[in-house]
């Protein structure tokens, strides 16, 4: 790591590694605390494929799995550029610094309007809770309660997809104005939040869209 | 030579009894304490803030004694009451007990006693503050526009279907304070790992160090379940539709789940911070190194993880399998081991110590004796066949407040008294101090010892009206309580008082050996002149060299 | 019922298991008490500050004793949970010979119906001696049916039954109580339990209007609704014969075998897709909100009355 | 670290699309009961390799370790206690 010394030191810490090392500590707890946030809704997914496997199986074949796929495809992807975007931080190449994060955020974007597509299928096929909800099946309430499930973990997801992309956008502005030379700490930082919301996304594909065999 | 504390006066008295350059002549006006980034000055913000929350709630705890003093419910009418009981639940709960020793006493010591300038995020720790006081706001909000009648425990169908009160606006303060809470843990697990000064190896670290500790890991990894409970049964009170629902077939108990999954290593967050300030105390006025350091503090450790796997113990009535209200149960009984282990080390630390009996020394043997009570009745209620007759009776009440008001309440007392000196720079009228204390745990017992004898002969809690017979045991718990009120209200005069015109601590008013009392009291803006070396164990107390001492305390 | 006790009466078989085990409890909760409060106070007064006992050399620890106040508590706590536990066992297992009683709770009263009939509000008059089994389940919020006397009580969950039973060993009256908050008159959803003599207890049952049995009315209902059309032997329909169905196992059309119990028999009526048996399709109506929690246990007990007879 | 740090990205990245082409493809064919199991089983493949790799586990502190590994240890703690009482239901 490059990082001069000069680089600015918060006055409680005593050197830059520090600092560093305090952040990423800080940042993982964080995640840790999300790991937890998330926890309730696969704890309530886990509870209720117990009592309505068969349901469940049933209700995820309406889930666009062609959607679902080709949005894990965009985040993997979108992870590897982020994780790209960090190491120029770290080598201090603001130029493709910059045009990386703004692909990271691109990609985020791409997700959000596949994902945007998929809400409106659901929507016009009534498989959407309260929402004027139809199920031809004959277990209509089981099913909406995946669905309810399913929206919520989504939603929430999604909801992090928008944060995290916002985060991105404004790190690329700061990024320009170079106040990232000594110390990329929240390139970093940002990095680990947006990968950790890809790996919610890797948790979400099989147990939403592949419950059931296709 | 009583200097005034602005530091107008041209004459620098650096008498050592009072530092002139401190931390509050550093900066004057409303603008300085709304923009500290000072871990001592969060520290005293919270304490102002959760003083407004304990007012409120205890007000409300004083209606229902009233109400309690008959068994007709003619006081107050029925739904008033469940309002009065669940604001008292909730904001003793969220906006009392969960921040009180963490963020008042944590934030202002936590870093002195690592030797460290301030903590590692202090931006952060300023924005907690102020997601407290938005929390708090909501939660004014949702009181004073009629309040909530669901209990804190908010259970569903009851708060999602069929309650008609401001649940969500209230669940959505419970939301933001749990956020403020989670940033106060974060801050203080990176602290303690990243920023203790040199030579302080893990067991060198001061007993309320490792409890504090204990307790943030329990914030950072508990308080998520909470914010998504809350947000799930927000979602479905709004909606009509939601996965609590028996209609679309979920299951309440699902809820119950998730929501002790969070309340009851809550109540460790609020217990195990008081057990780190009696450790402080004890050692420091028995003027004798702790008995068991290292199990005192693996203890504390212990409580916070085994603290996550017996919250089965609420539920054993619930329509819970009986199979998984045995693995609850004998691991209930297991995490109260830790907690014995504790008290039996402080025990033994008194042997052969030199022991005063200051203020401080006064809350915490009254700690040990109440906290004791309390967890043995804990283990009443961890039985199952006897848990089946008294849940959800007076018996838990008593259960649950002989630890929150008889354990925690009093350590942190003990402890504001403790560190009294060093946060203001002057000594609490002592006399006083012992007064409140005693009559503190006087009205204490007698509140709350009958309501066991009230929850073994039946009676059910939440009761607006009861039967006649449970009146004479109700009447001494009212009384009690009124004496209880009083035994509260004298430190907050006292305290008040002693701001202007108590006598001037000095640096080290106890003697005691923690790094907070290396530096002047109150003390500078960076807490140290120059990072302090730790060089030897804590509680270096030397009890035979106190003896021929023997100063006379005025 | 005014004289000062300290423990409610013991008013039923279970009553004197638990009372026992809390003696005991309070008994090794004196004895730590003790342990921790004499030390205390003999240290607080032998070595206050300046009087002259022996201060030298201190311990600051011993693993030993340390250990043995670790496994000591260890082997109590494992001894009392095994005592509880066996105790809790027996409280949850009602005997085979029960006196069935339905209770259905709804926000601030009970309503109670006997096998043979009799409805009650808030009272329930039981025999000395015989055990009583309670099947209750809620129409809107939970709550908790709970006898101090009997040392009882079990939430009333909506959606589901749960059960819990007691043998009076007393005669009088008991308070009932609902012990889990359901909303503004919590407090006034409360009942008395009658223990009456057993002879007392038939004349009272047959009295007054007699009311059809449970199994009468829910074998009526069965005819009304038209379960009768599909599910008899002769219907033109594919359907599960429900004579000889109760307690039995049944193949489910997903692959699992599930008990015919009173769950999955509510269940089948209101959530008729739910557990389908293999070998059927799923052309039931769903009878949600068409049939009362009161008619819903009238068809069970119906059903259960023809589960052991093979052929109608 | 030997290979430069882009090309171990790519590598990377190729190994998780593999691993998404496989969790995909087998969500077609009818493995009963272990579907769920190989399905959490690939996922929790690729959540290792986007921490090891590009959150920079590898390497770093021991107490990083042990932060990813807690979050996963106390949700596991929740589910398997709560199933536990749905199971015994």
């Amino acid at each position: 790591m490059n990082a001069t010394t000069t680089a600015v030191v918060a006055e409680q810490f005593d050197d830059i590694q520090q600092q560093h090392s305090a952040a990423k500590l800080g940042m993982w707890i964080f995640l840790a605390t999300e790991v937890m946030f998330f926890g309730g809704l696969f704890l309530a997914y886990t509870v209720y494929r117990f009592t309505y496997g068969h349901v469940f199986a049933l209700a995820s074949r309406h889930l666009d799995d062609v959607f679902g796929g080709a949005n894990t495809a965009v985040l993997l992807f979108s992870s590897l550029l982020m994780a790209l975007a960090v190491r120029a931080a770290e080598l201090d190449r603001r130029k493709q610094l910059v045009r990386l994060l703004l692909a990271t955020a691109l990609f985020g974007i791409l997700f959000m309007t596949i994902k945007g597509f998929e809400y409106r299928k659901d929507f016009v096929e009534h498989l959407v809770p309260r929402f004027d909800f139809r199920w031809d099946g004959s277990d209509a309430a089981n099913a909406e309660l995946f669905f309810w499930i399913y929206f919520a973990l989504t939603g929430l997801h999604a909801i992090h997809v928008t944060v995290g992309i916002a985060l991105i956008l404004v790190l690329a502005l700061l990024a320009r104005a170079g106040k990232f030379s000594p110390n990329f700490m929240p390139v970093e930082i940002t990095g680990l939040y947006w990968h950790f919301v890809d790996i919610i996304w890797v948790f979400l594909f099989p147990l939403l869209y592949l419950a059931g065999h296709r | 030579m009583n200097t005034s504390s602005n530091a107008t006066t041209t004459i620098v008295r650096h008498s050592g009894a009072y530092a002139l350059d401190n931390y509050l002549t550093a900066g004057q006006g409303v603008k300085s304490w709304l923009l500290t980034t000072d871990h001592k000055r969060i520290g005293i913000l919270y304490l102002w803030t959760i003083l407004v929350f304990f007012l409120i709630a205890a007000v409300a705890a004083a209606l229902m004694r009233i109400e309690l003093l008959t068994p007709a419910g003619d006081l107050i009418s029925s739904e008033t009451y469940n309002k009065l009981f669940t604001v008292h639940g909730v904001l003793m709960v969220w906006f009392f007990l969960i921040p009180s020793i963490p963020a008042v006493l944590g934030n202002f010591v936590i870093p002195m006693m690592i030797g460290a300038r301030d903590v590692a995020f202090p931006r952060l720790n300023l924005f907690s503050w102020y997601l407290f006081v938005a929390a708090g706001a909501l939660a004014l909000w949702s009181l004073i526009h009629g309040g909530v009648d669901t209990g804190w425990t908010f259970y569903t169908p009851y708060s999602t279907t069929y309650a008609n009160s401001h649940v969500i606006s209230m669940a959505a303060g419970i939301f933001v304070a749990g956020f403020s809470s989670i940033i106060t843990g974060i801050n203080f697990i990176v602290t303690i790992h990243k920023m203790r000064a040199p030579g302080l190896r893990w067991f060198r670290l001061p007993l309320f160090i490792w409890a504090l500790y204990a307790t943030s890991l329990i914030l950072v990894l508990a308080t998520p379940v909470l914010a998504i409970t809350l947000a799930l049964m927000s979602v479905e009170r709004l909606w009509g539709v939601g996965i609590f629902d028996p209609k679309l077939g979920g299951d309440p108990i699902l809820f119950q789940h998730l929501f002790w999954f969070y309340s009851h290593p809550a109540v460790y967050i609020m217990i195990l911070p008081g057990m780190g300030v009696i450790s402080e105390l004890i050692t420091c006025f028995s003027r004798k190194r702790i008995f068991g350091y290292a199990w005192v503090g693996c203890s504390s450790m212990a409580i916070a993880v085994l603290g996550f796997i017996v919250w089965g113990h609420h539920m054993f009535v619930s329509s819970q399998s009986i199979y998984a209200g045995m693995i609850f149960s004998l691991l209930s009984f297991l995490v109260a081991v830790p907690s014995g282990v504790k008290v039996f080390n402080w025990t033994a630390t008194l042997y052969k110590g030199s022991i005063t009996f200051q203020t401080p020394m006064l809350y915490a043997l009254g700690f040990i004796g109440l906290f004791t009570i309390g967890g043995l009745t804990g283990l009443c209620v961890a039985t199952l066949a006897v848990d089946v007759h008294v849940h959800d009776t007076y018996f838990v009440i008593a259960h649950f407040h002989y630890i929150m008001v008889g354990g925690m309440v009093m350590a942190f007392m003990g402890g504001l008294h403790y560190w009294w000196p060093k946060i203001t720079g002057r000594l609490y009228p002592e006399f006083w101090g012992k007064l409140a204390a005693m009559i503190t745990f006087i009205g204490f017992n007698l509140t709350f010892f009958p309501q066991f004898l009230l929850g073994y002969l039946g009676m059910p809690r939440r009761y607006h009206a009861y039967p006649p017979e449970f009146q004479m045991l109700n009447v001494l718990s009212t009384a009690g309580a009124s004496i209880l009120g009083v035994g509260y209200v004298l430190p907050l005069i006292y305290f008040l008082w002693s701001l202007k015109r108590g006598r001037l601590a000095g640096p080290n008013p106890w003697r005691a050996t923690g790094l907070e009392w290396q530096t002047s009291s109150p003390p500078p803006v960076h807490n140290f002149e120059a990072t302090p070396i730790a060089t030897a164990s804590p509680y270096l107390y030397d009890a035979e060299a106190d003896r021929d001492l023997h100063m006379a305390n005025a | 019922m005014d004289k000062f006790r300290l423990i409610p009466p013991q008013a039923s078989t279970s009553a004197h298991q638990i009372d026992w085990l809390f003696i005991a409890l309070v008994a090794i909760m004196l004895f730590f008490l003790i342990s921790v409060f004499f030390p205390i106070t003999w240290f607080a007064i032998k070595y206050r500050s300046g009087s002259d006992a022996n201060r030298s050399n201190p311990s600051h620890g011993s693993n030993l004793i340390e250990i043995s106040w670790t496994t000591l508590p260890i082997v109590l706590s494992v001894a009392l949970f095994s005592w509880g536990a066996v105790a809790y066992y027996h409280i949850e297992r009602p005997p085979p010979n029960a006196l069935q009683v339905q209770i259905v709770g709804k926000q601030w009263m009970w309503k109670l119906q006997h096998a043979e009939g009799k409805r009650e509000i808030n009272e329930l008059h039981v025999p000395l001696g015989q055990p009583v089994a309670l099947t209750m389940t809620s129409q809107d919020v939970i709550h908790s049916f709970f006898v101090p006397a009997f040392r009882v009580k079990q939430d009333v969950v909506p959606g589901k039954y749960t059960s819990e039973w007691f043998k009076a060993t007393q005669l009088g009256e008991y308070h009932i109580f609902c012990s889990q908050y359901c909303g503004t008159d919590h407090s006034g959803m409360i009942g008395r339990v009658v223990v009456m003599e057993p002879v007392a207890y038939q004349r009272w049952l047959t009295a007054g209007e007699g009311g059809e049995s449970i199994v009468v009315s829910g074998r009526r209902l069965f005819l009304d609704r038209g379960c009768s059309g599909c599910h008899a032997v002769n219907s033109k329909f594919h359907t599960p014969l429900l004579e000889g169905l109760f307690d039995k196992p049944v193949p489910l059309s997903s692959g699992e075998i599930v008990k015919a119990d009173e769950q999955y028999l509510r269940d089948s009526i209101l959530l008729p897709g739910k557990q389908i048996a293999a070998g059927y399709d799923n052309i039931m109506p769903s009878y949600a909100g068409q049939l009362s929690e009161e008619e819903i246990m009238q068809l069970i007990a119906y059903l259960k009355s023809i589960g052991d007879k093979t052929s109608p | 670290m030997t290979t430069s740090l882009p090309k171990l990205y790519w590598k990377t990245f190729i190994a998780l699309m593999a691993l998404l082409a496989i969790t995909w493809s087998v969500g077609y064919i009818d493995l009963g009961p272990f579907k769920l199991v190989f399905a959490l089983a690939i996922a929790m493949a690729k959540a290792v390799l986007i921490m090891l790799f590009f959150m920079h586990i590898r390497g770093g502190s021991k107490l990083l370790h042990f932060v990813a590994v807690a979050g996963v240890l106390w949700l596991l703690i929740l589910l398997s206690l709560v199933l536990g009482d749905y199971v015994t239901r």
